[in-house]
């Protein structure tokens, strides 16, 4: 009897998180907070082993756990994670963490309900990542709309009646086709001579079974929505801005952190390897979308007033190059023959999202520190912060010249990965995402200039001060593995490895 | 002779000016719980045409129930219009419009 | 002895070790601490630099090309951090270390009264660290993280002063402009990694080669494909006319004066703004297969070198019009690469950041001395109350415009010949406006040398009664400088020419026989000072002088005559030829772009008309909805009847079999 | 061997004695009048899920001439039917008994209706099939009448009333026309007719017939075109009665579809179910986007029933089968939470104030955290959110759905279902987002310990059903397994 | 035409004539009248259908006493008879054609292609064994035993129904205690206050 690592990865901070909304009491907010840590530290712990105990040379899903859970459908309580999926996993575990630790300052009503919210999520981020069987995997996907909508609504600004609702209608309204479509496989697994029936709801199924080019095409687009809306691409990416905005930090922090991956996680589980031609067919139109976030929307992030549109719309810009690097995939095999570039393609996007989470929630977080002093998010509000917050000003720093890709950090590794790869498919691919070399810097740097730079006009912002105890912490956490990850990908990297080439392996494979 | 249908169509007509009787009567509660009456009268006379000419017997037990239950729903009905009448004041069909959209 | 890796992993650690010993734990440190710290850093640095030169110059030690570790692998390419100790390395090492420290030590002075005294230590500190990173290299991608780290301290430094709106705004735009080159730079990697399947220097040199031959083309548009090397070549160049301020991205440079003076010498004239140079010499090899792109260096460098001088002529600022000038040697640097004539480039590069260093530590002495007055018009007559910083600078500007037998002569001088030799169609339009260049050279070093030193002054008496020297260590590294203004060029031309270059830096000869003439025709550095004063060069550079000495000692009012005489020239000059304008036009136009593209669309068409649209059509079709319900009884009996007769045609319409 | 058999119609033989026994006490012991009503009652309905459970996995035995069947499907509903009524009447008693216009009739009326319910899931001819119908449906008229002072409760009755005569007219007309078509007004008959004579089912009067009778079945769902009573007597009626109305009913009318799609007319399942399949589309459009522009919660969750039963109608239609089970476990899980919804408005309501608007819920969720908190997971589950049971229910349904090939069915359904996400998520909005501030929020009613109990023993089943889906599912296909 | 067709279209005529006019009077009491003409009316055609003892339960029981009711009620009341007077014009056309149309698809239905005499034919000569009452009482304990049963409980549920929401209890209700009006006595009507002089009592 091995641990079931998974399992107790996602239901102990669900369990932990749902027994502390017994200490409701205000007067036991200290208690709770320790008790939230209390949780929280082991599954890190644990999402460490399991880094530690993953064999990043196998393709095949480690870990792996399965359980009778509704025998009529064959549907299974199917756990297992690859390499895409295990660091996705250890970034939810130490983002929940990091937003625990962040909550003792800037969380003072409604604490332990705040801590349970996030605890389950952690408990639910965990288990999307790590499900094998398609019910599982949506029931994980869809529930975790509620505490993030709770989280908005309740925690959020003065918009966040209309932010966490538009949040949960479009990200629902995305999600309820991957059902329809997840049912369809399920249908045609049945139909399907040579396949398991006794795992017809299985993932891994469904990335066996042939599909003719239509179907391929109609399940696509099914699937494009859902994963899509989550990541977001262009045009469906208005609910992010609403969202950060009005979410509370550790919301935002989430948000950005692992929910954006999902979207992304979505592409590499599904689409890729479920309707490979399908995505070949429409590679180059996704090429364009991505392309399209990536230019239009940082020359939106330029013109940005409020700190939290101006990085979630830097998101949105980000994750356009993920999603770049997956569907550039198809032309990098047809122009140069061989598949390594694709496989780096695949391994750079994967550490853009890792790197993108760690960033983003690092600017969320040095954003809600400075929002918790001055309840303020407008740039102009700000100015010459430096000079009474210089530790502050050089975390932020750092995390600014990573969200530009600076070499050195986080930031960079991903989107020198995709440029360079990109590269082989079309010069132009290359260059359209290289731009977010300039207009990443512009608008970044733009916000650092107005809010850390320059003169003290005003008596509240010579008023402020600087970081310290858990706040130096907090960003001393996520500077080093964003440093680290900068001078010494190779180990992430390795991770994807094998599950890269196996991906590339299966969308070269016809399905038809 | 008088063919089945003849007697069908006698009741199909009686049923049509029942159902037209409740949604075109825009003034009176009482005329509609008539109409309802008028409804079941013309399903008796189809259960008895169709029993008569089938030759079974069970149609016509058929309408004995449906006379038993017509009754006790006259019965409902006025009691329902009283309360109402008494509550209201009015039994205009055309004022009972508290309850919309 | 120890071996060269130790050495060269100790010259780069030390500053590393100092800067973040100090940034870290600066504010509890004393400022004697700080700088002791930092100065002896990269003190032991440059000691160590000029080992690492010496073993190999004089102990000929094998160059040095190792791994350090993996930085990552991906696909099938492995991205490796390694050293490549050979000749030019360690001359730029030794260069970057020396005048690194020079700056340090004229830093303890310059700053004394700064608040930000240690962090400004700790900055240059670790810039000499990038700078370090950046010319120890052994592949594209290490070179782009020290490329970066420069850039960003650069970025720093320029706004070091924060609190100055106008030094923000600078190293905003100096970290776009920059971007704008690392966006060619990084295509250019991308490219060589497409092509080489490598971004090791030594791998990619050897299949050079191989890869010109393939005929491997990339596909801009259909029809139009261009091969790999020379694309390569330009994006790479793009980068390094970012990065080393080339036209049309050279206008971060002037501004990037908001800095404090220091790192003026250090960054922006003597090291980092040269390390676009250093690249495309380290890649000659790469470089030299590809004719395109020297047109290409060429047409950029010459271009440089001749606008630039041109607006140094206008300038009032004493910081502005050395940077401008800056800019110009850049372009002769440049022009030097575009001729194949490297080695020369870099003999440019060297002299340069000597006499240059001079000149910003000099012209950062007068400013102090005038309190942060920057303005030559309100200075004057300085030589009486400043004999030594009028003597260095003096040394600088002779250096400068190239009078034989001070550094610059020789590296100009060279330049100009290698122009003149070289047999590439266009050189010869070159050659004459590198010529020109050098009149105007010396036009604009004494207009700036005779109105700051020897016209009348026009500051406050109180201002003058507080003129004096400035302190020993603000001297000391003007003197040093000054000795080596004069005699680097005497020094060094020799070993140059006998080829120091050879192994690191690659001339092909039969193509480029500019350089191997020139070392045919060398005589000895003795011999070269004396011709020097037989040709045009000298002559031109002297009639600058004199133009400067009429226009601005002699007949003070001569200037403002000749600018009244030509307006529209004086307007181009004085707009800078409209680069900067149309940056801010570009701008402009992209910000309300972007705004458009947020509030016209993702606005109004996205949000307002697809997401609040469908919502709202939604609730439109609600409300008609609720209108159906009109809470009468005949309309609800109505629905019913009229939904059984629907009901009744759909089965009739779906169910043909029923008669 | 008649007792065995006779043991078939317990359930109804106890419940109607001690209805009678609850008239008798209600009339004769004036102090304890009231309580003991209510235990008379609350025994009535033990009795009968005590009865109803021995029964269930029995075989199928028939009574009465073809009158009365008792199979597993009409003992699991018995009991379900039974049990939900226990809560109903437990969730209700405190607000009943301090209306000041309770009668001591309104219990016994209530085991009435339920009788009458009883009837109908074991109705085996059209005959007692529309006496079962009546009589669940007369009792009904009158409660809605009671407990209420205003003009509101008169109207709605009657215009349930009109409306419900005139479908059970049009559905007497249609059985009259079956009857005249096949001779007969036995379910078991009718089936074999139809099923000998495919000839029969070209004849119009046959299809009028069926069209008649399924007429007057969607009315008893509510669904559209014939759900305009719904919402109105949803408004109308006093929060008690909303709450019977809104879950028993339910029940009941699935064990009229199972009687009458597949005990009578499975030889005609093209006809009905297009017919279905039009109603499940228009149900599901205009329930969900209906409820979108209301203000009152009660009339709200009217239009998202309807909604619901159109979500229900598509698993009928889907498979002869699969289908039922699949529609069964979501008629089952669908009454569980409305019991629970309303069971919280019941709980909350006082009887001068009820909880009408969803305005009514601002600042619930600070004042009454625990309550509000299950009122959301039943919201969501309503809303089909995974991880509750609500969700799961609809998984079955579309995979049943799916495999019968009605992908374009699918397809709007879930897109129908995002639209109804938005008026639940309004209700949870209002209730933890909208901060209760200088507005008076009218006092809720202080929820006794027991009562928090059951209702979070409710909620909880609803979260645990949808952990848990298996057992629920298991018990529905075991149900229609001997067909 | 033989004489059962000739009763046949004269009773029939008359149902649906007093039918309409049981829907288009614009009285109450009138229309009341109407329908028991009309319970006349189709209890004679049931006659021809041999119903006998349902027609006279029509008659016995519904003319004698469910419309009793009705007019009992309509006379009780005391409705505004005026009020209700305004017709019902405006959509007068539309809801004659959907009525129309409801019929005419009946009509289509149960017409003579299905259910002519062609088709089907009753017996002419039904063997009178027993009478239609015998025949009706005989099913109706025996196989009808349970929906007869049913039909008990449903009238009982009607009464209960009916008289829970009718019966107005004693405290609803305006009616002389004559007990307690003897019983009362002065102190329960008349309070007497002693006023303080000089102090404000108000």
């Amino acid at each position: 009897m091995t641990l079931p690592l998974l399992s107790l990865l996602i239901w102990l901070p669900i369990i932990g998180g749902s027994s502390l909304l017994l200490f409701k009491k205000e007067s036991l907010a200290g208690w709770v907070r320790g008790f939230a840590l209390l949780i929280a530290l082991p599954c890190l712990g644990l999402s460490a082993y399991m880094l530690h105990a993953f064999d990043p040379t196998r393709w095949q899903m480690q870990f792996q756990e399965t359980h009778t859970w509704i025998p009529n459908l064959n549907i299974y309580y199917a756990l297992g994670i690859d390499g895409f999926s295990a660091p996705l996993i250890a970034l939810s575990c130490f983002m929940t963490l990091l937003v625990i630790l962040a909550s003792y300052r800037s969380v003072k009503v409604r604490v332990a309900e705040y801590l349970a919210a996030f605890l389950i999520m952690q408990g639910l981020m965990c288990g999307v990542f790590s499900a094998l069987d398609a019910v599982l995997f949506y029931s994980f996907w869809e529930a975790m709309l509620i505490p993030m909508f709770l989280i908005i609504g309740i925690w959020g600004g003065a918009n966040r009646l209309y932010a966490t609702m538009k949040f949960f209608l479009y990200t629902f309204l995305g999600s309820v086709l991957l059902l329809v479509v997840i049912i369809y496989l399920q249908i045609l697994a049945r139909q399907t001579p040579g396949i398991d029936p006794s795992a017809t709801f299985n993932i891994l199924t469904y990335h066996q079974l042939s599909l003719s080019l239509i179907a391929q095409k109609w399940v696509f687009l099914g699937l494009l929505i859902a994963f899509a809306v989550k990541v977001p691409m262009w045009p469906v990416h208005t609910w992010l801005p609403d969202a950060h905005v009005e979410a509370p930090t550790g919301g935002s922090v989430i948000l950005a952190a692992i929910l954006l991956k999902m979207g992304g996680y979505g592409f590499i589980r599904f689409i890729l390897p479920i309707v490979p031609n399908a995505s070949q067919a429409f590679a180059s139109g996704m090429v364009s979308l991505s392309l399209i976030a990536i230019v239009y929307i940082a020359m939106i992030a330029i013109v940005q007033k409020d700190m939290k549109k101006l990085i979630a719309y830097s998101s949105i810009s980000h994750m356009g190059v993920v999603t770049l690097g997956f569907f550039t995939v198809f032309s990098i095999v047809q122009r140069s023959g061989s598949e390594s570039g694709a496989v780096m393609s695949l391994q750079g996007a994967m550490v853009q999202m890792i790197s993108h989470g760690l960033v983003s929630a690092a600017l969320f977080f040095s954003i809600g520190i400075l929002y918790d002093r001055l309840h303020t998010r407008l740039v102009n509000d700000y100015g010459g912060v430096a000079h009474v917050m210089p530790v502050f000003a050089t975390f932020f720093m750092l995390f600014v010249l990573a969200n530009i890709g600076m070499p050195g950090t986080a930031g960079f590794v991903g989107e020198f990965l995709i440029i360079v790869s990109a590269f082989k498919a079309n010069i132009w691919y290359a260059a359209g995402a290289a731009t977010i070399l300039i207009l990443g810097a512009s608008y970044t740097l733009w916000m650092y200039k107005q809010v850390i730079f320059g003169a003290v006009f005003q008596p509240r912002i010579s008023a402020l001060k600087d970081i310290q105890g858990t706040e130096i912490v907090l960003l001393l956490l996520l500077a080093i593995p964003i440093l680290t990850l900068g001078f010494w990908p190779a180990p992430l990297l390795e991770m994807f490895k094998a599950s890269s080439e196996h991906l590339v392996g299966q969308i070269l494979q016809s399905k038809i | 002779m008088i063919a089945l249908s003849d007697y069908l169509t006698f009741s199909a007509i009686l049923f049509g000016l029942g159902v037209a009787g409740i949604f075109m009567n825009r003034k009176n509660v009482i005329t509609l719980l008539m109409c309802l009456e008028l409804i079941l009268l013309s399903v008796s006379t189809n259960f008895i045409a169709f029993s008569h000419y089938l030759h079974d017997l069970e149609g016509q037990l058929f309408v004995f129930f449906i006379l038993t239950v017509a009754a006790a729903e006259a019965a409902i009905g006025l009691a329902i219009l009283v309360v109402l009448f008494r509550k209201k004041g009015t039994i205009n069909v055309d004022k009972m419009d508290m309850l919309k959209g | 002895m120890l071996d060269l890796k130790s050495l060269a992993l100790a010259t780069l650690l030390t500053p590393l070790a100092a800067a973040v010993f100090t940034g870290v734990l600066g504010r509890n440190l004393s400022k004697s601490w700080v700088h002791t710290l930092c100065i002896g850093a990269v003190g032991v640095a440059s000691i160590l630099s000029c080992s690492i030169l010496t073993s190999l110059v004089f102990f000929q030690t094998e160059a040095l090309n190792i791994h350090l570790y993996t930085w990552a692998v991906a696909g099938d390419i492995s991205f490796q951090a390694g050293l490549l100790i050979d000749k030019l390395t360690a001359a730029m090492m030794c260069i970057v270390t020396f005048i690194s420290f020079m700056v340090h030590i004229y830093t303890v002075g310059y700053m004394r009264d700064d608040a930000g005294y240690r962090r400004f230590f700790s900055y240059i500190t670790l810039f000499t660290f990038g700078m370090l990173v950046l010319v120890t290299s052994n592949n594209f991608l290490q070179l782009f993280f020290g490329w970066e780290m420069v850039g960003v301290i650069s970025y720093l430094l320029i706004g070091f002063w924060f609190h100055k709106e106008s030094a923000t705004v600078a190293n905003f735009k100096a970290f776009i402009i920059n971007r704008i080159g690392d966006f060619g730079f990084i295509l250019g990697i991308a490219a060589i990694a497409y092509g080489f399947g490598t971004l090791d220097y030594a791998r990619v040199f050897s299949q050079v080669e191989t890869v010109a031959v393939s005929g491997q083309a990339i596909m801009l548009f259909n029809p139009i494909a261009i091969p790999i090397i020379p694309f390569a070549c330009i994006c790479l160049f793009i980068g390094a006319m970012g990065k080393s301020a080339q036209v049309p991205l050279h206008v971060w440079l002037p501004d990037s004066m908001e800095g404090p003076t220091p790192i003026s010498a250090l960054i922006h004239a003597a090291t980092m703004v040269t390390a676009g140079v250093f690249m495309v010499a380290r890649l000659s090899a790469l470089f030299e297969h590809s004719a395109f792109a020297l047109h290409f260096i060429l047409l950029i460098g010459t271009l440089t070198c001749l606008l630039m001088g041109l607006v140094a002529l206008v300038q009032n600022d004493i910081k502005r019009i050395i940077a401008y000038s800056t800019l110009s040697q850049l372009g002769y640097m440049m022009i030097a690469m575009g001729v194949s004539a490297y080695p020369i480039g870099i003999f440019h590069l060297v002299t340069h950041a000597f006499f240059k260093a001079l000149l910003f530590l000099g012209a950062g002495s007068v400013i102090m001395a005038l309190h942060h007055e920057q303005n030559i018009w309100q200075m004057g007559d300085l030589k009486k109350y400043m004999p030594i910083t009028y003597i260095t600078m003096l040394i600088g500007s002779l250096a400068l415009i190239g009078f034989p037998p001070f550094a610059g002569f020789y590296s100009k001088d060279l330049i100009i010949e290698a122009v003149k030799v070289s047999t590439m169609p266009g050189a010869s339009i070159a050659y004459y406006i590198a010529l020109g260049s050098v009149l105007i050279t010396a036009l604009y070093t004494f207009r700036l040398f005779f109105v700051v030193f020897h016209s009348k002054a026009t500051m406050s008496v109180e201002t003058i009664s507080h003129l004096c020297e400035p302190s020993l260590n603000i001297r000391l590294p003007l003197i040093v400088l000054a000795l080596l203004s004069m005699s680097a060029g005497y020094l060094l031309v020799g070993p140059l020419l006998q080829g120091y270059f050879n192994g690191s830096i690659t001339i092909n000869d039969a193509l480029h026989p500019g350089f191997a003439m020139l070392q045919a025709h060398f005589q000895g550095a003795f011999a070269m000072a004396l011709q020097g004063f037989w040709q045009l060069p000298f002559y031109l550079s002297m009639a600058g002088v004199l133009i400067a000495w009429l226009c601005y000692v002699r007949y003070p009012q001569l200037s403002s005559h000749i600018q009244k005489t030509f307006p529209s020239l004086n307007k181009i000059l004085n707009h800078k030829f409209g680069f900067d304008t149309f940056y801010e036009k570009i701008a402009m136009q992209g910000m309300s772009l972007g705004r458009s593209f947020w509030q016209q669309w993702d606005n109004k068409l996205i949000d307002g008309m697809g997401v609040n649209g469908t919502a709202n059509a939604i609730d439109h079709i609600a409300n008609r909805l609720r209108q159906f319900q009109t809470g009468h009884l005949y309309h609800y009996a109505f629905f019913m009847i009229l939904g059984f007769l629907l009901l009744i045609s759909w089965m009739l319409l779906t169910q043909p079999g029923v008669k | 061997m008649l007792s065995s058999k006779l043991s078939c119609v317990y359930p109804e033989i106890w419940l109607f004695c001690l209805s009678c026994l609850a008239l008798m006490t209600d009339l004769y012991l004036k102090r304890w009048a009231k309580w003991t009503t209510y235990f008379v009652s609350q025994a009535a309905l033990v009795g009968v899920m005590f009865f109803a459970f021995g029964l269930i996995g029995k075989k199928p035995s028939v009574l009465f001439y073809n009158a009365f069947i008792m199979d597993d499907i009409a003992a699991l509903l018995k009991f379900m039917i039974a049990g939900i009524g226990f809560f109903v009447c437990m969730y209700s008693r405190k607000f009943v008994f301090e209306s000041p216009h309770y009668r001591g009739e309104y219990f016994v009326l209530c085991l009435f209706s339920i009788l009458g319910m009883l009837v109908l899931v074991s109705a085996r001819s059209f005959l007692s099939l529309y006496l079962g119908i009546e009589l669940f449906a007369l009792p009904l008229y009158a409660l809605i009448t009671m407990l209420k002072d205003d003009s509101i409760g008169p109207e709605a009755a009657m215009k349930y009333f009109i409306m419900g005569a005139l479908a059970s007219g049009l559905m007497l007309y249609g059985i009259s026309l079956v009857y005249g078509i096949t001779g007969s007004f036995a379910m078991p008959e009718i089936a074999t007719i139809l099923f000998q004579n495919p000839a029969l089912h070209a004849n119009p009067a046959l299809l009028f017939g069926v069209v008649f009778i399924v007429a007057g079945f969607a009315f008893k769902f509510g669904a559209v075109p014939f759900h305009m009573w719904l919402p109105d007597v949803y408004e109308g009626s006093s929060i008690a009665v909303t709450l019977f109305l809104g879950t028993l009913p339910k029940l009941a009318a699935f064990g009229f579809a199972i009687r009458l799609f597949s005990d009578t007319f499975l030889a005609l399942a093209g006809y009905w179910q297009g017919l279905l399949m039009v109603m499940a589309v228009l149900s599901l459009l205009i329930g969900n986007v209906a409820a979108i522009a209301q203000t009152n919660l009660k009339r709200m969750l009217g239009y998202s029933t309807i909604a619901h039963m159109g979500f229900l109608f598509l698993g009928l239609l889907a498979a002869p089968q699969q289908g039922y089970v699949a529609a069964l476990n979501y008629i089952i899980v669908y009454t569980l939470m409305a019991l629970g919804v309303f069971g919280i408005l019941t709980a909350l309501s006082r009887s001068e104030y009820e909880i009408q608007n969803i305005h009514d819920l601002k600042g619930l969720g600070v004042r009454y955290p625990w309550i509000a908190f299950l009122l959301m997971m039943l919201l969501f589950s309503l809303a089909g959110i995974p991880p509750f049971a609500g969700f799961y229910a609809k998984l079955f349904v579309l995979d049943v759905l799916m495999k019968a090939g009605h992908m374009g069915l699918a397809i709007p359904a879930v897109l129908l279902t995002v639209v109804g996400v938005f008026y639940y998520l309004r209700v949870v909005r209002v209730m933890f987002f909208e901060v209760s501030d200088a507005q008076p929020v009218h006092a809720y009613r202080i929820i006794s310990k027991p009562g928090v109990a059951l209702l979070s023993l409710n909620s909880l089943a609803i979260l645990m059903l949808g952990i848990f889906p298996t057992p629920l599912f298991n018990v529905c296909s075991g149900v229609f397994a001997w067909r | 035409m033989k004489i059962e067709q000739v009763v046949f279209y004269i009773f029939s005529l008359l149902a649906i004539l007093s039918a309409s006019m049981v829907i288009f009077s614009k009285n109450s009491v009138k229309s009341a009248l109407f329908l028991i003409l009309t319970f006349f009316a189709t209890a004679g055609i049931w006659m021809l259908l041999e119903a006998e003892f349902l027609a006279l339960t029509l008659i016995l029981v519904y003319v004698g006493a469910v419309m009793v009711l009705f007019l009992f009620v309509i006379m009780m009341l005391d409705v505004d008879i005026a009020s209700l007077r305004e017709g019902f014009t405006r959509y007068l056309p539309f809801g004659l054609g959907v009525a129309a149309l409801l019929i005419i698809g009946l009509a289509y239905a149960v017409g003579g292609e299905k259910f002519g005499l062609n088709v089907i034919t009753p017996l002419s000569i039904q063997p009178k064994v027993a009478s239609n009452i015998v025949a009706l009482g005989t099913v109706l304990f025996t196989r009808f035993l349970y929906p007869f049963e049913l039909a008990g409980v449903l009238l009982l549920t009607a009464i209960v129904a009916a008289i829970s929401l009718t019966f107005r209890s004693r405290s609803q209700r305006i009616a002389f205690i004559a007990s307690k009006q003897i019983e009362t006595r002065k102190e329960d009507r008349i309070k007497l206050v002693q006023f303080e002089i000089g102090k404000k009592n108000l």
